[in-house]
């Protein structure tokens, strides 16, 4: 597929800085989130695996942080002042490698070979492997604690880079995950900010609710001494307030986006069945087909 | 390499296919509930994904308990169970059991001499694809050293009945080690009799022996059939039992045939080699050994089937072990 | 020492059941904290180490629990339908041995071994050696897990036990204790008790809140969907208040008693340097005398 | 067995008396302390009891990280910081440091090739006194069965400093297994020079081979002069590295004395004894075998002092170790 009718930095200069809050229109970072969302579909049905629903609920998150929020630098991956961004949630890793490649983290090619032994791109980010990632992950739960431990080394290394971490929703029922939002509010890391993508689903074939209730998460996070914030995480122009709105990373409380997303969101056949999707099915045939076209059906 | 279609790639064991094949009756949940429906103490715990439990759920809803992702809590919470006199198996992707939740397992359960049965599924390279944080590749070497426990390494589903039934009454805990194997390989025919401590002898030979656990087994045995076509005799062993663990049985090979194979789907540290090599050497009993297993490095990525054949655990791999070990000089 | 002007159920005919709310003067009861403290003492004493002031902070909650609280039946520390408890912070396992031998769980005379090897009673409770522990502990943040097992357990099995788990505050820092708190919230564990001894300290040489604050604790355990109720836990009568209102077993809500404590409460030099009494020091010569001195005092 | 007085008996990790050792000079706090002042890359985390950091807490106050009662938190915090180009120390009692910690070890630290150091204070029986929850006793098997780690176990101060400071650059994570003795036992006279994955040896001998670690080359240093005076040369390996573990010298051993001792406050299934066997098993190298450590079944518990004289690792044990050693026939 072409990048046609979206916002694209491949043509960026390599080095560019990318601001904090840059200008993007709503039109054109909804239309990245339905990029992400094919993409998706296509690396999948590549690599014969991988996690559509899970994905599909923080393509509106992806696109705002990557294409609107946070400072970057056009191919220096590593770049010492960059935003941090660590995907608690590693298994929607699929749908950050187009956006890496867009950015000049590493070629375009890369992902002709997702899916085959020895791809640097891998299910759940490899910090080692995919320039771009800034910390690995697989394990639910680990990924805000080492959201802190770079947030407190900002404050250290007299930095004023933010790190967003993403977990899901059903990865907060991990305890380790408690410690280290308690570990935050003790610190005052205003320089971290945890976004739970609240999707209302975990791996199990109920909601969370059923399975293992979290509710209410704002009540939890404000008592572990952190600011909250609540929005519709498919919708661009509440994201991108919400983020635009976040405190200084000099300030000392932590900031939790809460997003109520939905699991599989932008495939009806998904939404509505968001855990038969969790993982284990591939979209093939007309549902395949299917699915694209709605997705393509909402780019403007 | 051959190419894998996308239905056997995908036949992990969060797969539709696996989910099909657990709905019907020869499937952990099945057993378990049978199980149940005897004796009344028996209780299923997973934290998260409820569908490995099976039929367990909906039979015995009082039974069944879903910590959501939080797997030490469930290994705690297991225990609590077992103190009050139920028998709680927990069923966890392997790479969260022994390794996420060693210590709720050395302190609470095995100290303690509580039964709870840990079913650990995925070892090794099964959930491969998901990325290293999946790969479990250390949990005998955390299992054996502590203290009370059992483990075990079926290598089919008949052994895996076979070893739930003949461990139900054992006070202390027991670990399971469920290769991929363990829920579809066939190496018994019907379920086998194994004793506590003992290891199985799936074929007899005088040449040369391989000590296989999970899917090395099934390798094993593929690669004795083509020998045998060569004349050369290969006893193959499923060391069933990793603790307590059948020294005799190994110092018997090391007496009958002098050359040792062990093949396992764990790092070549810690797991089945180490165990073999340590028994040789603590009494003494030289014989050639060769220890095949995963690479104590990175270990690659991608869907268990690619990755067994990358790392040579089949049937072809086993069988070039066993020509480079037949070759070494006595 | 002796026991005079405490009340004691050494008397009690083995066998007999010892109900809930049975009766117990304030003064009976705050006697037997004293009496818990002195033993302490002495226990420490004799073996050479112990935490002093992390049993001092929970002697009243100890007294009214095995003497008012719990339903027992004494000499049969298996006894089926006892009230379960829990001690997570098992460091202060050394104040319920004396309790348990009173209650005739074992001999009298093991006491006189504490400290030595081959000892049934340790530091922190061992429930294959010591009866009348109802779960070992030792690595903080377990047994509130274990106590969610026992809880689901009597409703497994249709029994209409309590379980209570005593935590420490400091205990509360590990994350497991909130994977505990989510599950009983989640499973409607009305017959769970969770009891936080909010003493201020952990092992730091600082409070909480300068190594790793928890507060406010209510607010935490009532995100995590707990009732919660707030007390002084050196005061007999609202401890006893608290206990006496708890709702019953059958109901759907866990409840967190948090007993605000003073660590090293009822020694003065304990009260103004809790940490330094920890772990390491012993009393001996005069402080020995004054301390003994002081809790005797309060004997009514 | 020695009637010890309080004071003694008191002579843990918290004791006063351990905390005025640790405002002293010699000791962890004051070492990171002054590495910290040379290259400023230094951090220290503890989980709760901030004392163990010495005065490392009023030095460098910005790299001094106490993370509270949440042993797993600290471990992926120190990942984050070595992320970010930091070298955490971090400083936990062992029993709550690679048995609970073992999976964020692996995969956030140890996967990532992170320099995270690992000092795992009081491990074997060291806090024994609290219970069996604090015996640290499997602690070396599953440091070992993780890719990428270093495994040291320095023995006394002075291999502590050496060990410290040869890693400090390795861009992997480094396990310090700390027995007691290794702040406070004398071994080496000043700082030894420790290649990365050699033994030392500490006496040479040509009759037998004790390898030890941690208290056990103490004890067996003593034991080694007592049957010097009897006409017995006994060599003393200090096994400083676990891994890479010096093969070399324990095929030396084997080639050259014929005689080998293991001394280990591990239990003996899956540590040192585990190595010096599963080596010489591996290589065919035949040598009498002792595995001398901690039993595999429920281990007592009391103080430290009691707990050593009570299992052996002491001269008069490893002694009787070493003369029933030297009577088997080779
Ligand atoms: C510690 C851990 N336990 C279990 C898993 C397996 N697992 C992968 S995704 C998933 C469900 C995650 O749910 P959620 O966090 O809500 O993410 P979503 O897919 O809904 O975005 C589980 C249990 C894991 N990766 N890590
Ligand atoms: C998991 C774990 N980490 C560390 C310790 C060591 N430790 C023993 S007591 C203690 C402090 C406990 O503080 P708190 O829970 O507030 O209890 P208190 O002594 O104040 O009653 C610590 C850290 C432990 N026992 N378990
Ligand atoms: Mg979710
Ligand atoms: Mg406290």
């Amino acid at each position: 597929m072409t990048n046609s009718g979206i916002m694209t930095e491949a043509t960026t200069p390599a080095g560019s800085v990318l601001e904090r809050g840059r200008s993007a229109t709503t039109a054109e970072l909804g239309n990245r989130a339905e990029w992400i969302r094919l993409r998706t579909i296509d690396l999948i049905d590549q690599a014969g695996g991988g996690h559509y629903s899970s994905t599909f609920s923080v393509a509106e998150l992806y696109s705002v942080l990557y294409y609107h929020t946070m400072r970057l630098r056009h191919s220096e991956p590593k770049w010492v002042d960059r935003d941090r961004f660590l995907l608690g949630k590693g298994h929607a890793a699929i749908g950050l490698w187009p956006i890496f490649a867009d950015l000049g983290f590493f070629p375009v090619a890369w992902l002709d070979g997702y899916g085959t032994l020895g791809s640097p791109l891998t299910d759940h980010p490899n910090m080692r492997t995919a320039p771009g990632t800034d910390f690995s992950s697989g394990s639910l739960g680990h990924n805000l604690s080492v959201g802190v431990g770079i947030a407190l080394a900002g404050r250290a290394n007299e930095r004023d880079y933010r790190t967003f971490v993403l977990t899901g929703d059903g990865e907060i029922q991990e305890g380790q995950v408690w410690e280290a939002a308690m570990a935050a509010s003790h610190y005052g890391l205003g320089n971290l900010v945890a976004i739970v993508d609240a999707n209302g689903y975990a791996g199990g074939d109920g909601s969370t609710s059923v399975t293992m209730n979290i509710e209410p998460i704002a009540d939890r996070f404000s008592a572990f001494g952190w600011n909250t914030v609540e929005i519709n995480g498919n919708d661009i122009e509440e994201v991108v307030a919400a983020f635009d709105e976040l405190p200084s990373p000099s300030s000392k409380i932590p900031t939790c986006v809460i997003a109520r997303t939905m699991k599989g969101k932008g495939v009806k056949m998904m939404e509505l069945a968001p855990n038969a999707w969790h993982i284990g099915k591939l979209l093939t045939g007309a549902d395949l087909v299917q699915a694209r076209d709605e997705i393509e059906s909402r780019i403007r | 390499m051959t190419e894998l279609s996308t239905e056997e790639k995908m036949e992990d064991i969060f797969s539709e296919e696996s989910v099909k094949r657990a709905a019907q009756a020869r499937n952990i949940g099945a057993e378990l509930s049978r199980l149940n429906d005897v004796r009344g103490d028996v209780a299923v715990l997973v934290a998260d994904m409820g569908v490995v439990a099976g039929e367990f759920r909906q039979r015995h809803p009082t039974h069944f308990f879903d910590l959501g992702i939080a797997e030490t809590n469930t290994m705690s919470v297991a225990a609590g169970l077992a103190a009050e006199g139920l028998i709680p198996f927990t069923m966890l992707m392997s790479c969260f059991g022994m390794l996420k939740c060693a210590e709720q397992i050395r302190t609470d359960v095995a100290s303690n001499h509580l039964p709870v049965r840990i079913v650990a599924r995925g070892t090794g390279l099964a959930l491969g694809f998901f990325g290293t944080s999946h790969h479990t590749v250390e949990d005998i070497a955390i299992a054996r050293s502590i203290t009370n426990m059992t483990v075990v390494a079926p290598s089919d589903f008949n052994a895996f009945l076979s070893l739930v039934e003949s461990t139900i009454d054992l006070p202390g805990p027991v670990y399971f080690r469920m290769s991929s194997g363990a829920e579809d390989a066939s190496v018994y025919d019907s379920v086998p009799v194994i004793e506590r401590g003992r290891f199985m002898t799936v074929r007899p030979g005088s040449d040369v022996t391989v000590i296989a656990i999970g899917n090395g087994v099934v390798a094993a045995l593929g690669a004795a059939e083509v020998l045998a076509g060569e004349g050369v005799s290969v006893e193959v062993i499923d060391a069933a039992y990793l603790k307590p663990v059948d020294e005799q049985a190994i110092l018997r090979a090391a007496e009958h045939t002098g050359r040792i194979l062990t093949v396992e789907e764990h790092n070549v540290i810690g797991g089945l080699g180490t165990i073999v090599a340590e028994v040789l050497g603590r009494h003494r009993a030289p014989s050639l050994l060769k220890i095949f297993g995963l690479p104590d490095e990175d270990l690659a990525v991608s869907w268990p089937a690619v990755l067994i054949e990358h790392y040579g655990l089949t049937v072809t791999g086993v069988l070039e072990q066993l020509r480079q070990l037949l070759a070494e000089e006595k």
